[in-house]
């Protein structure tokens, strides 16, 4: 028994989160300074799961396997694949800079009296840390049941995240702006413990299921897996699908799916910044990650059954949000519609069931999670400086503060998948994954890539560009801190957009373990034009250098 | 003891069948007067009648040790308790039958009615043919079978029960107890405070004195004949139970008048009239009374009326 | 006669006692009803004993009393305390918990 | 030698990566840098293409594989670069001309705060533009493709603070993004056509795949092209993007960036001479816009929006021949490289006038600029004169060559193709001799600038006047040099193929018809502008006129078609999310709350009714057991 690597990852944040809670009222800096620490901590762990990770080792590893409740046959049982990896590596690396960007959101307000008892700065990165390590352990956590307690403790955390510490430059009055925070928070909680409940009963229904097949139930993921594989355990196909879409609306409505969604635009628009991309780079996360973990792998025939039905939802979704964007007013909803539109893809790529769309969707999620990451502290920058978060309330920004300007460009830019930046590799594979096998699909969706240049466009044109507004003429540039904040992410949307191949080589095995699970093949080109085994080709270079990704088609 | 040999027995004796039909009657008469009657002491009386024939029934049923505590402890202690709060309590608007909640009435009879039915479908539906009766269970004497399951099988129940009823003792206490905050005042305090005020100085009167029964409740007299309220007790006040004598020697007069009249054979008409005439000055409710002398009812029946008040 | 007319007298009278319950207003007669049900109850043990044949069901109907005498006792007290704080004996009038 | 390749691109990189994030403390010497590692560049392309020579002219390609980009499943993107004849044209073309109005750029933004961020940006443009060029893969050129539109959505904006060039960038952008939806597509056939989407394999397999797939992508790639060179009906953003400073008008939307639809066309030969339908629809586009934009072109009173008219119009020459197939791929690109020359030199001018008469666009307040400013006249002389095709020059030769191979392609077709040609070669002298007229003849039309102050036209510096010389000299000599004993086409020719048209007239037919329509058009100009006097505002003018004063409507089409629309739809979808999905979630919380508050009556709080409801309860509870006996 080696030392718990997964578990450590997963207590770093939490016990970071109880000594952040304890430090006392009088030092805030202290507590900031903790949570940031603890932060980093989670990182270097992260980074050695990393490194331990071997990507052609095998399909789960550094697990760790206790007896849980043993009536129930849960155990507590943690493993990580290449999807898991790469997705808790994007956990770790935001949360400090989360952390960071909201340094100064929990402070008291100006004339607030100290209160001694109620001590928001401790709070907000004691839930910070909190969600964290809930994330974190729903990505290791191969027993459904222990995925299941953190998939909805999870909301704890962020309700009070969302409802406690809400954008204060609404715009508005301030008792207004309660109403409406309290509100996205209520609608928040309400929509992910519906689908949490409905999970509930899927989750049992598989333990019953399992229980009437295997003699004794589990929830272990692997043995399902295994038992579907041997042959020991059939469902009947109704018994699966209704199961499948138990789980399956759950992680829709996480990742919002149409017409689920609309939890996700109040709730990014009344949090903060560093909230909001809380919510929609890590937590929406665990929903798509979550499909293409257990809906694909527990109930591969009812996935296929559905994947028509899904797909369309996802098209609506890419074209539904990017038109809403281009429509809103509001600049933290607007990245809000932005992200149901990526989302969109995400999930069009997980259903697709191809090499390329699953391994693009895997990638989006970790690209979509920087670039929004990039956009929207940007913009929670800019608006802490104007108090708005009103796009007609801005204009000329580009010429007073060229550095956020450029930031806020590339973040935006990085939004629109722009060539060369991280997401365009991700949304290129879902595209060319779902175009692979639904020609009409991939065409529709390849229009999302237009309505989202559109929306990004719009929203710098207005507000960075063209004469300078009297309220934004006094506004200073990126500080030192928005700058630590900023340009690493940068930095790493273009590394990933130009070499994503170390990451690519991380999650190619485990998609293509998903699809073998799923019993799918990539489709073959009609006229291969190959040398061995079209999906080996490469010009006039030894295909050495590819065996990081073994072909689907195999 | 009728039921002793009974109650071995699958099939009661007639004798016991008999009792049970009498004394039933009886037990369900007095369960519906508990519910039924108008004043509380009345619903514990009744109480207790079916309370007794319970304990009948229980001796019937070859329970003698709890035939007697039924008795002793229920109708002795327990009603005994009900009598003395319904005393200290004394009366209040809740005696009143008249329903102030909408609809409960029907809800109650309906919904008592169908538990009834159901349970008596419950109870004869159940197959309770062969009764084995507690012939050798009694053998050794009911009590000693009693005492020997309560000290082995149930004794923990049973100390437990003990502390039960402490606890319940010490709660009644405390739940009643009232901390008395401020000295007793005295007698001089008090006369001396009436002095102050000025209002009856003196001691209150005492009520009236009336030859035939326990005068307490009867107001005394004011010199220009009026009762006075101060004399009676506020307790019987409130209950109403202050008997008005006042009228009752003008009744008897016109009753003696009448009889007279009868007996030297005039017409009654005027005397009567006269007697009326006689009576108006006097008091509001003498006509009635002179009616009721027409009616020919006795002093009595209209003394109780006047209790009745 | 069988003796099952027992458990009917015993259903019958329960059934008084909970409709009591529910039609009186004054605390004690509500009381005094609750005492009937149990004594109903009590007459089911015992004839259940006489059914059976062993003296358990007598034992349950004693443990009956002894629960009844206590909770008569502090209910009582209760209804005395509660008469002293709002001079009166209705259910009704303490009927703080609606919302 | 491979390596260099990557270099090629790296300098321009290097340069706009320093200039971008270097901050302030490059202010001072900004434009030195980038304009160094521009002409770096293109000595290492000088350097290449010496060695190029130096091989056969079979194995003159280099391949380099840098790394491996995207390897999922049987999805291989590397970023590889492929320098074959093609390419390095391009890149002489692109770092030559780049360098040029780098060092034009230095003197014409001398007064702008932000020069070193444009020269950033130029950088940047060159960048991807040698990617776009030198990619060997689809998907790598989709790169560079999108990496100049950037470029130029920054370039156009540059003045940010003005909403129209602000306005301008972002069209350009979007009209680009839809061409480039067409690439992508294009690229997701030809993986699920032959498992690759890099240039080999895929056009040496090209029989392999049926007709249909195939003319698929070449309407795909067709629709990228008009997008990226203004080609009907992509071509609204062109004329906008004349908000940008001059240079980049010269740089990017006249000599490279504009001409890469013909590029990824004339790369794409093989798929198109498999697809005629696909051709067919290239030189329909191609003939109607070079139609098209010469009658915008003919209206336009701004200066630049005229050239940028004749841009579209010698695009749209390009385009034809590059859809003509073999006979015309070498022409195509030889009209590029000549068109970049003057077209380039041609912007340069303009910007030397604006620049003289304080930024004033108007022609018609030009007017006997040739005494003012001679070498900018001379330059701009050589500029029109190639342009129009005068014997001898650049223009003559190349646009010579193209209208014959419209002829050749034979059949009516050819015909009708051969004719818009003529027909286009007549408005082309038209309009750029009203150009010439307006600008330096005539007498002068000046008015005094927003600020009040009279222009008093000067000679630009000669860091503006060397490169404008430079270009006049390619205009003149280019074409010749090329056509000397055909040596751009036996140039060409291994990587594009050639082969003769039976053309139904004779060379000698079509050059005396090109100068009979090119005197007809001079004349018709001269006689309207050259001989009375030119009012200051423009006459209302005919129909057409009108109509090409605005584009020929396209912009209001694509108003009415396309933007209306979109707005009520987002209104509408917006106003739907609110009411109708959102409306149904918090509709249903009412209603609870509603029914809520309706049983919260039933808790009146007497202790008689909750005893009723158990006494109920209690009688259902044994209603129940009884049944479930029963049953």
């Amino acid at each position: 028994m080696s030392f718990p690597l997964l578990t450590a990852t997963a207590v770093a944040p939490a016990l970071g989160a109880v000594v952040t809670a304890a430090v006392p009222a009088a030092q805030r800096a202290a507590a900031k300074w903790v949570a940031l620490g603890f932060s980093l901590l989670t990182l270097a762990l992260a980074a050695v799961v990393l490194v331990r990770f071997d990507p052609g080792g095998a399909r789960f590893q550094l697990t760790e396997s206790h007896a849980w409740i043993k009536d129930f046959g849960v155990r507590y049982e943690l493993g990580v694949d290449g999807i898991a990896v790469a997705l808790i590596a994007l956990t770790a690396v935001l949360i400090p800079f989360i952390i960071l960007a909201g340094w100064h959101d929990a402070d008291p307000l100006e004339g607030a009296r100290p209160n001694s008892r109620w001590r928001p700065t401790q709070g907000f990165f004691a839930l910070i840390l909190m969600v964290e390590a809930m994330v974190v352990i729903s990505f290791e956590a191969t027993d459904v049941f222990l995925f299941y307690i953190f998939f909805e403790a999870m909301l704890i955390p962020m309700y009070f995240l969302i409802g406690g510490f809400g954008d204060r430059a609404g715009g508005r009055s301030e008792e207004e702006t309660a109403t409406q925070r309290s509100y996205a928070a209520v609608k928040f909680l309400l929509y992910n413990l519906a689908g949490g409940l409905i999970m509930l009963a899927a989750v049992v229904g598989l333990y019953a299921v399992t229980a009437d097949e295997l003699g004794t139930g589990t929830f272990s993921l692997q043995e399902i897996v295994q038992a579907r594989a041997g042959g020991h355990l059939d469902m009947a196909s109704s018994t699966e699908r209704l199961l499948f879409l138990g789980f399956f609306f759950a992680f829709a409505v996480k990742a919002p799916l149409w017409p689920l969604h609309t939890w996700l635009p109040n709730a990014m628009g009344e949090a903060t910044a560093p909230v909001a991309v809380l919510i929609t780079a890590v937590v929406d996360k665990v929903g798509t990650f979550a499909m293409l973990r257990f809906c694909l792998q527990l109930f591969p025939e009812a996935s296929k059954w559905a994947t028509p039905a899904i797909m369309i939802l996802a098209l609506i979704s890419i074209i539904y949000g990017a038109l809403l964007a281009i429509g809103q007013r509001d600049i933290k909803r607007l990245i809000a519609y932005a992200s149901i539109s990526h989302f969109g893809f995400i999930i069009l790529g997980i259903f697709a069931m191809t090499t390329q769309g699953q391994g693009g969707a895997t990638l989006y999620m970790v690209n979509h999670g920087v670039s929004t990451a990039a956009l929207m502290l940007v913009a929670g920058f800019l608006i802490t400086r104007r108090g708005s978060r009103l796009i007609e309330d801005y204009g000329g920004v580009q010429k007073v503060a060229p550095v956020l300007a450029g930031t806020f460009l590339i973040g935006g830019l990085a939004t629109l998948s722009l060539p060369g930046l991280a997401p365009f590799v991700s949304e290129f594979l879902v595209l060319v994954g779902t175009f692979s096998r639904y020609p009409a699909f991939g065409v529709i969706a390849t229009v999302g890539i237009v309505l989202a240049a559109l929306y990004v466009l719009i929203l710098y044109q207005r507000t960075m560009t063209g004469p300078v507004k009297a309220e934004v003429r006094s506004m200073p540039d990126l500080r030192v801190r928005e700058l630590v904040v900023v340009a690493p992410l940068i930095a790493l949307l273009i590394f990933l957009g130009v070499y994503p191949k170390p990451l690519a080589d991380i999650v190619n095995p485990a998609v293509d373990h998903t699809m073998s699970v799923v019993d799918k093949k990539d489709p073959r080109p009609d006229h291969p034009v190959t040398d061995a085994g079209w999906f080996t080709y490469s010009p006039k270079s030894d295909g050495a250098s590819h065996d990081g990704a073994s072909g689907g088609a195999k | 003891m009728s039921g002793t040999l009974a109650a071995a027995a699958s099939t009661t004796s007639t004798g016991e069948a008999l009792q049970f039909w009498v004394l039933g009657t009886v037990a369900v008469i007095g369960a519906l007067c508990t519910i039924l009657m108008h004043k509380a002491v009345h619903s514990a009386l009744c109480l207790a009648g079916t309370m007794i024939v319970l304990a009948v029934f229980y001796l019937a049923n070859g329970a003698y040790f709890l035939g007697v505590v039924q008795i002793v402890v229920y109708t002795g202690a327990i009603m005994m308790l009900f009598l003395f709060v319904v005393m200290l309590v004394g009366v209040t608007a809740a005696d009143s039958l008249k329903e102030t909640l909408k609809g409960q009435r029907w809800l109650a009879a309906l919904c008592g009615l169908g538990f009834g039915i159901l349970l008596c479908a419950g109870i004869g539906n159940a197959s309770l043919t062969t009764w084995n009766g507690l012939g050798q269970a009694n053998a050794g004497g009911n009590v000693e079978g009693l005492a020997a399951l309560i000290f082995t099988k149930y004794v923990f129940a049973f100390e437990i029960t003990g502390a039960l009823l402490i606890t319940a003792a010490v709660g009644a206490m405390v739940l009643t107890h009232r901390e008395r905050t401020e000295r007793a005042r005295t007698q001089r305090e008090q006369s001396e405070a009436r002095v102050r005020t000025g209002r009856n100085v003196p001691p209150l009167p005492a009520p009236g004195v009336y030859a035939r029964h326990n005068a307490v409740d009867i107001p005394g007299l004011l010199p220009d004949g009026t009762p006075s309220e101060l004399t009676v007790n506020a307790t019987l006040r409130g209950r109403g139970q202050i008997r008005d004598v006042s009228t009752d020697a003008l009744a008897e007069l016109a009753a003696l008048e009448q009889r007279s009249q009868r007996w030297l054979g005039r017409k009654a008409r005027d005397t009567g009239k006269k007697a009326e005439d006689t009576a108006e000055p006097e008091h509001g409710e003498n006509g009635e009374n002179g009616e009721n002398g027409q009616n020919g009812e006795n002093t009595a029946g209209a003394n109780s009326r006047g209790a009745a008040k | 006669m069988n003796p099952v007319n027992y458990l009917y007298l015993a259903a019958l009278l329960f059934t008084i006692g909970a409709a009591g319950v529910v039609i009186r207003r004054n605390a004690i007669v509500l009381f005094m009803c609750v005492e009937l049900m149990l004594n109903a109850c009590n007459l089911a043990f015992v004839t259940f004993s006489r059914l059976h044949g062993n003296l358990d069901g007598q034992i349950i109907a004693f443990f009956t009393m002894v629960v009844a005498a206590a909770e008569v006792v502090v209910g009582l007290a209760i209804i005395v305390s509660v008469f002293r704080s709002r001079h009166s004996a209705s259910v009704d009038d303490a009927s703080l918990m609606k919302l | 030698m491979e390596n260099l390749i990557g270099l090629l691109v790296a300098a321009p990189l290097l340069g706009a990566a320093l200039l971008l994030c270097g901050g302030r403390r490059l202010d001072g010497k900004g434009h030195y840098i980038g304009t160094v590692l521009a002409a770096a560049s293109f000595v290492i392309g000088a350097v290449l293409f010496a060695e190029m020579l130096g091989r056969g002219e079979h194995d003159r390609a280099l391949h380099s594989k840098v790394f491996s980009w995207i390897p999922v499943g049987g999805f291989r993107a590397d970023v590889a670069f492929q320098l074959d004849q093609l390419s390095m044209t391009f890149v002489l073309l692109i770092t030559g001309v780049g360098t040029l109005i780098h060092i034009y750029s230095i003197g014409y933004m001398e007064h702008d705060e932000r020069r070193r961020r444009f020269f950033g940006y130029l950088n940047l443009f060159l960048a991807a533009m040698l990617l776009l060029v030198l990619a060997d893969n689809y998907l790598l050129l989709y790169v560079g493709w999108e990496g100049v539109g950037l470029a130029s959505y920054l370039l156009i904006g540059f003045w940010q603070h003005k909403p129209s060039a602000a306005t301008a960038a972002k069209k350009a952008f979007i009209v680009n993004r839809v061409g480039d939806v067409g690439l992508s597509i294009a690229i997701m056939l030809m993986f699920t056509t032959f498992g690759t989407f890099t240039f080999a394999p895929v056009l040496t397999n090209v029989d392999h795949a049926s007709e249909g797939k195939l003319t698929a992508i070449g309407l795909m790639l067709l629709l990228a092209a008009c997008g990226k060179s203004a080609q009907v009906p992509l071509q609204s953003w062109l004329g906008d993007a004349m908000e940008g400073p001059t240079p980049v008008s010269a740089l990017i939307h006249a000599a490279t960036m504009v001409t890469a639809g013909v590029y990824l066309i004339t790369r794409s030969g093989a798929i198109f001479n498999a697809a005629p339908d696909a051709q067919t629809a290239v030189v329909t586009v191609g003939a109607v816009t070079l139609l098209f934009g010469a009658i915008v072109g003919c209206a336009k009173d701004d200066i630049k929006k005229a050239l940028a008219g004749s841009t579209m119009s010698q695009i749209g020459y390009m385009i034809l021949a590059a859809g003509l197939g073999p006979i015309g791929y070498v022409f195509a690109i030889m009209h590029l490289v000549t068109h970049g020359f003057f077209k380039a030199g041609l912007f340069l001018g303009a910007g030397s006038v604006m620049h003289a008469m304080n930024d004033e666009v108007d022609m018609r307040k030009y007017g006997a600029l040739r005494k003012y400013m001679p070498v900018t006249f001379v330059t701009f002389g050589l500029g029109y004169l190639a342009i129009i095709g005068f014997p001898g020059l650049s223009g003559f030769w190349s646009k010579d060559k193209i209208i014959e191979a419209a002829f050749a392609k034979g059949g009516t077709e050819g015909w009708i193709l051969g004719g818009a040609a003529l027909l286009g070669a007549a408005i082309t002298a038209y309009y750029m001799t009203r150009v010439m007229l307006l600008t330096f003849f005539g007498e002068k039309r000046w008015v005094p600038d927003e600020a009040g102050q009279e222009p008093h036209p000067h000679e630009s510096p000669s860091s503006m006047t060397i490169p404008m010389m430079v270009l006049a000299v390619g205009s003149v000599f280019a074409g010749g040099l090329f056509s000397l004993n055909d040596s751009f086409l036996k140039w060409l020719e291994p990587v594009t193929g050639h082969s003769h048209g039976d053309s139904p007239l004779s060379a000698a037919a079509v050059t005396g018809g090109t100068m009979v329509v090119l005197l007809i058009g001079v004349a018709l100009a001269w006689m309207q502008y050259g001989r009375r006097p030119v009012p200051r505002t423009a006459p209302r003018g005919s129909l057409l006129t009108r109509a090409a004063r605005r584009d020929l409507l396209q912009d209001d089409f694509n108003h009415v078609a396309l933007v209306k629309p979109g707005q009520y739809l987002t209104r509408g979808l917006v106003y739907v999310d609110h009411k109708l999905v959102d409306g149904v979630v918090n509709g249903t919380a009412a209603g609870v709350g509603g029914l809520s508050g309706r049983l919260r009556k039933l808790q009146n709080g007497y202790a008689r009714t909750y005893a009723v409801s158990m006494f109920g309860g209690t009688a259902v509870l044994i209603a129940a057991t009884l049944l479930m006996r029963a049953v």
